[in-house]
């Protein structure tokens, strides 16, 4: 096992446990951009730059940020739910979660994937990605070009806020309708 | 057009930029320890007490009146009358301050104690630098750290200088002449009373 | 080219002598060695440059006192800054609170790693260069939000929303404006980027239709990007005191300038690179001259005209910047980015400067005069009472 | 549906307002109150506003002022006529020629003094420069608020430093003239005075054009003051405000004009007038203003008479006004500052009261600012113009 | 650097996968159990570049493609829902889904 790997995939899982489970939300999701990081890491270790710099980008300058900006603007920077401690709740789904995985690594090791041997370095990557992009991808491109310029209006219109006008209550605004000029 | 407001702004500073080195109109600044800027003659800051000759306890123009003190709106003078008297320099024996104190921290040098002051003992000092390392004693300006004399007068403020000095010539002339006067008109008693005498003298031996 | 071909064999001759397994742990912390040291020295000059600059701007002398010209002004700040007590809020979440000036510094550091200074003068030659300089742009949100959020002051939290909103916002323009370049070089490495105008001056892409104007929509959004007037909402003294950093004292307080300040520095060389032909000489015969002096040259000049621009603007509220985000430089880097497009196709020459010359000005122009014509906020003109006539 | 009372909805224990006494979070919303002041950077001075915020949309905004309060009144009540002249000095400090004018006026007023030719030109003289150097100097404070560093506010201070200089030459203190006196002033202009004056004079307009040049046409300073704290003019008359905030909204009211006090019907000004009663409105107001007191100036250096400078019949000790009352107010540059004085024969007022025209314009800033950014509120507050040391005396 | 075997990579992606189902779960915020929908999808990236990586032809690009949608994908899923997130909170005043049951009968 390589050493390096090791160490990120724990941090990476570590980090992952830490969001789904801390109390405080803003904690969470701070966690979650290690965790994201982390996998950023896997990717370039894989090979893929571009990929990789692509989820920092993405992730950790742009969903999380959103999803701190969520909960600020939900006043949910703590969470008091857990205060209700309901053993029951948790255990099942934490038995849920591990019988998840129990299945995947049953289904892995029994997996001919297995046997795959790593080929030599994948060469210039960059250019054969972008180029299969825009010609066997490119109508799945477009679409996804379509559905995050829809994507960001709703999203706008969704979070648009109903406009208000605020007015005081006090002597003069009272006396403005006589309006003695 | 967008952009055409911050250009305009944008040649301003930097026509100031290049103008601060080489126009004293646009860089204004005196590094102040090292320079300083020649005190306006009209400048005021903290009063003072002036005293005439070298002496300051005999010169002190001062004769403890208390109108300053009474006048004073924030009440930062202090002032004790001596028993002693001392002549004044019209040579009439008048009073003198035995404290005199003007704490400095208090005072806002508006100058109302010089305007009502009749005997033009105190006057404004443009000496700023008051900083002591003691709160409390270093503000509080006592009778000998007030006393200056009329020559430091004459060389902060010297056209008012000058104005109070004719003013107190023309009060000693005045005076002299009063003097004068009186002491004609004693003379005059004298002269009658003695020629009166002389006559009355001249009658009783007349008659004898 | 001499310069960094000695300083390249400096370096594997001091990584050759390394044992072996401690050679790219060795290479990598010598390439990075010159980046941190002198980037920290430079960012001490330049905030010297910049109060000497601002004092003769607002005409006053600027720090004169420590050393001769007040040159020893910045080492008298770090001692004082050193010296300071490292005050943390009650309240404050302490890890986050320290971990945010560490993280913002080292994203700014980071970014640095992929400019190239001279010929392979670079110290991650990476083919995504430019994907890796705007992530770790991106990750200094991070850190900002922790700093704003950790130290539990309303200011900061707001400062730090401000920023956050105003450097995605911002974001857009400036890989949009940065996309040109890259749709005409067609690389994503810097390096190719800079090797792309290594023929004088005429190849800098600033001399070209969509270079100009892409160079000036970089240009402002990398002033959003940084923080920096008119843009430096985030820490509006008059409105957030010191926004997300507020809460900072001393040394870390110290960190959060310095990492402003390597941002703007990484900023401005990314702009130089792309826009201003990066190490090259303006013209080849001064070529003699070393790449790096180059590169700085182009920097510092950079980096005052953002401080003469600090020097003259008022800055702008957070909901208006937003609208200049989106009303005028998102269309515009969109247009520019249909003139590299044009460019590109007709492979350059003078048609091509034409064509995409033509649609940057009449978009400017055209833009320009909707908006300002849409906006309500024109010069005025004002009336005088009446003379006669005085009426209450 | 009421959500559960353990809910992340609700509360934010950490934002509680702390140190000011202000109750926290409003229930259940997202409004947040801040504390601006008594130390914020752009108060001016020792004010606080206490604002409640929805996002950065201001939904209340209370004043909070007194924390410089020095019992003015009261102390002139205790000391004699004379005493409180340089008490007024420090009520607006920026201006202290316009309050002692006020001042004097009033208790000429009350016991009839009358005023020498003379005195009255070195009245306007001083006035007009005070309006000069308090205008320069507001419109940068109001651009430093919108954040342009400095550089505005320190071209004005260069200006306002001639001015300060002849005020210096002058009265002998730069700030805290206490210059005038009942019935003229303390001492007379010299012709080299009158000179110096008109070179400060001459040299003005230059200034306010570079001025202009820097930032008037800014598109940021246009965006940043342009529909923002709109005032109506019906407000605005209700409120009593009175100054550039009143005449910014197109209300014709200059008590140069209207009062007649002084000599200022000798002089040829025009009072401009603004037509939107915001920001910028009442920056440029001022802009043009500055020009006016310019013209105003011109003709009170150049036709000054000779003659005494103070009525020798005023007396300065033990001046007892008889059994009256006045009311004395000028145009200040802040606005409309009057002095309102019972004498029951006695050497002190047995009632003095001081109409500020700070804190009455101070009173329409919840108006202003309503629905408006945070931001929008600082710069609001300096359009306004206030001194805390008038505000809260 | 690189693992000569794939099963680490997609132990790592089912584990990874499992926790933010874990995640979705047991939380009682939306917010937080988006960001478990978007950690399962992050897994599901993981095997993609793994595969990727793993196939022998070199001009095959397809894995990365895919990951390259899915993040899109991801990030506007992201987007609109917190979106709604936010208009939810704005409407119940409560980002517990347990409190959202107006349709419940």
């Amino acid at each position: 096992m390589s050493l390096f790997f090791t160490i990120t995939a724990l941090i990476t899982m570590a980090s992952a446990i830490a969001a789904m489970t801390l109390r405080n939300l803003v904690h969470c999701v701070l966690c979650l951009t290690v965790t994201f990081a982390g996998i950023a890491l896997v990717f370039l270790q894989l090979g893929a730059e571009f990929i990789g710099f692509s989820q920092i980008l993405v992730y950790i300058g742009a969903v999380s940020i959103l999803m701190l900006f969520a909960l600020l603007m939900t006043r949910g920077g703590t969470e008091l739910t857990l205060k209700r401690w309901d053993p029951v709740h948790w255990i099942t789904g934490t038995l849920i979660g591990i019988a998840g995985f129990g299945v995947m690594s049953f289904a892995i090791f029994n997996s001919s994937l297995r046997q795959s041997k790593i080929p030599e370095a994948k060469a210039d990557s960059l250019h054969a990605l972008g180029n299969s992009l825009l010609s066997q991808y490119v109508l799945p491109l477009e679409v996804m070009a379509l559905l995050l310029t829809v994507a960001l209006i709703g999203a706008a219109l969704i979070a648009l806020p109903e406009k208000k006008v605020f007015r005081r209550n006090a002597s003069f605004s009272k006396n403005q309708e006589s309006g003695n000029k | 057009m967008i952009g055409k407001g911050i250009l305009k702004g944008m040649v301003e500073t930097a026509r100031n930029l290049t103008g601060s080195f080489h126009d004293p109109d646009r860089l204004t600044t005196v590094e102040y320890p090292e320079q300083k800027i020649p005190a306006k003659e009209n400048a005021r800051n903290f009063p003072f007490l002036i005293y005439d000759g070298d002496d300051w306890e005999a010169g002190l123009r001062c004769v403890s009146c208390q109108i300053c003190e009474k006048e004073c709106p924030p009440q930062c003078i202090y002032i004790e009358k001596d028993k002693e008297k001392k002549p004044d320099f019209l040579g009439k024996m008048q009073m003198q301050p035995k404290i005199f104190d003007i704490d400095v921290s208090v005072c806002m040098g508006c100058q109302i104690c010089v305007e009502v002051c009749p005997f033009e003992s105190i006057r404004m000092d443009n000496d700023f630098e008051y900083a002591g390392s003691d709160r409390f004693e270093s503000l509080l300006l006592t009778k000998d750290q007030l006393a200056k004399s009329n020559k430091y007068y004459h060389s902060i403020h010297p056209t008012e200088a000058q104005e109070t000095d004719e003013i107190r010539v023309q009060k000693r002339e005045d005076h002299l002449a009063k003097e004068k006067a009186k002491a004609e008109k004693l003379a005059k008693a004298k002269e009658e009373a003695a020629t009166k005498a002389a006559l009355s003298k001249a009658e009783k031996a007349k008659e004898e | 080219m001499w310069f960094e071909e000695l300083l390249i064999t400096i370096k594997y001759y001091l990584v050759l002598q390394m044992p072996g397994s401690l050679q790219p742990v060795g290479s990598a912390f010598l390439s990075s060695l010159p980046i941190m040291t002198s980037f920290g020295g430079l960012f001490a000059l330049a905030t010297l440059l910049e109060r000497k600059m601002l004092g003769r701007i607002q005409n006053r002398y600027g720090p004169n006192r420590v050393g001769p010209g007040g040159l020893l002004q910045p080492v008298a700040d770090g001692i004082k800054m050193l010296t300071k007590e490292d005050i943390v809020p009650k309240n404050a979440d302490h890890l986050i609170h320290f971990l945010a000036p560490l993280g913002l510094l080292v994203s700014a550091m980071l970014g640095l790693s992929v400019i190239p200074f001279g010929h392979r003068l670079i110290a991650l030659d990476i083919e995504t260069g430019i994907l890796f300089f705007f992530a770790m742009g991106a990750a200094s949100e991070l850190a900002i939000f922790m700093a704003g959020w950790g130290s539990r002051n309303k200011y900061a939290l707001l400062g730090a929303l401000r920023a956050i909103a105003q450097m995605i916002s911002y974001e857009i323009p400036l890989i949009l404006s940065a996309l040109s370049v890259l749709m005409v070089v067609g690389s994503l490495s810097l390096s190719d980027v800079a090797q792309a105008q290594s023929g004088g001056i005429h190849t800098w892409h600033i001399f070209t239709p969509w270079g100009f104007l892409g160079c000036i929509l970089f240009l402002i959004s990398t002033l959003a990007e940084i923080n920096r007037s008119p843009f430096d909402i985030p820490e509006a003294e008059s409105e957030l005191i010191a926004g997300h950093m507020t809460e900072y004292s001393g040394f870390k307080y110290a960190l959060f300038f310095m990492a402003e300040g390597v941002a703007m520095f990484a900023m401005c060389a990314l702009t130089a690179t792309l826009f201003l032909g990066g190490y090259h000489a303006p013209l080849p015969i001064l070529s003699f001259i070393p790449g790096p002096v180059w590169l700085f040259g182009k920097l510092t000049s950079l980096v005052l005209l953002f401080i003469w621009i600090r020097g003259t603007m008022p800055r702008l509220r957070a909901d208006q910047l937003m609208e200049f985000a989106w009303k005028f430089m998102l269309p515009m880097s969109v247009v520019n980015l249909i003139a590299a497009g044009v460019w590109v196709a007709l492979d350059g020459g003078v048609a091509a400067w034409i064509l995409s010359g033509l649609l940057n000005c009449v978009a400017y122009f055209g833009w320009s005069r909707i908006l300002s014509q849409a906006s309500r906020f024109n010069p005025r003109t004002y009336r005088y009472a009446e003379e006669a006539g005085v009426s209450k | 549906m009421t959500p559960s009372p353990d809910h992340p909805g609700e509360a934010m224990p950490q934002f509680k307002m702390h140190a000011t006494g202000v109750e926290g979070v409003t229930e259940g919303t997202e409004r947040m109150e801040v504390s601006m002041g008594p130390h914020h950077p752009s108060t001016h001075g020792v004010f606080r506003m206490d604002v409640e915020l929805e996002g950065e949309t201001i939904t209340k905004l209370k004043p909070v002022f007194g924390y410089l309060h020095r019992n003015h009144e009261k102390i002139a009540e205790s000391t004699s006529y004379l005493g409180s002249m340089p008490y007024t000095d420090r009520l607006d400090y920026f201006n202290s020629m316009t309050n002692n004018w006020a001042y004097a006026l009033s208790v000429e007023k009350l016991a009839g003094i009358e005023v020498p030719e003379r005195a009255e030109y070195i009245r306007v003289i001083t006035a007009e420069l005070t309006r000069l150097q308090n205008h320069v100097s507001l419109i940068g404070f109001l651009v430093q608020d919108m954040g342009a560093l400095g550089t505005p506010l320190m071209y004005a201070f260069r200006e306002r430093e001639r001015i300060l200089d002849l005020f210096e030459s002058l009265s002998g203190a730069r700030m805290m003239c206490n210059f005038m006196r009942f019935g003229g002033c303390r001492c007379d202009v010299s012709a080299d005075w009158i000179k110096q004056a008109q070179s400060v004079v001459e040299a003005f307009p230059q200034f306010l054009d570079e001025f202009e040049a820097l930032i008037s046409e800014n598109e940021v300073l246009m965006a940043r003051s342009q529909h923002v704290g709109i005032l109506k003019p019906e407000l605005a008359i209700d409120a009593g405000v009175a100054g550039p905030v009143l005449r910014a909204t197109g209300v014709n009211y200059d008590l140069r004009k209207v009062d007649g006090y002084g000599i200022y019907d000798r002089f040829q000004f025009r009072v401009p007038l603004g037509d939107h009663g915001d920001v910028y409105d009442r920056y440029m107001i001022r802009v043009l203003e500055m020009r006016e007191s310019v013209k105003i100036l011109q003709q009170a250096l150049a036709e000054i008479p000779n003659g005494d400078y103070v009525n020798p019949k005023a007396k300065l000790r033990g001046f007892r006004p008889p059994p009256g009352e006045a009311y004395g107010r000028i145009e200040a540059p802040k606005g409309e500052l009057g002095f309102y004085l019972i004498s029951d024969g006695s050497p002190k007022p047995y009632r003095y009261r001081v109409r500020p025209p700070s804190l009455i314009n101070l009173t329409i800033l919840e108006d202003m600012c309503l629905g408006q950014t945070i931001a929008d509120a600082v710069i609001i507050l300096g359009s306004i113009d206030i001194v805390l040391g008038e505000v809260d005396r | 650097m690189i693992m000569d075997s794939l099963t680490p990579y997609l132990l790592l992606s089912a584990g990874l996968f499992c926790t933010g189902l874990m995640g979705v779960l047991l939380r009682r915020n939306i917010i937080i159990m988006l960001a478990g929908v978007e950690l399962m999808l992050n897994a599901a990236n993981i095997n993609f570049v793994a595969f990727w990586r793993f196939h022998p032809s070199s001009e095959e690009v397809s894995g990365l493609a895919m990951v390259v949608f899915a993040i899109a994908i991801a990030a506007a899923e992201a987007a609109v829902g917190l979106a709604l997130a936010i208009s939810i909170y704005r409407h119940y005043r409560s980002t517990n889904p347990e409190n959202m049951g107006d349709l419940k009968g």
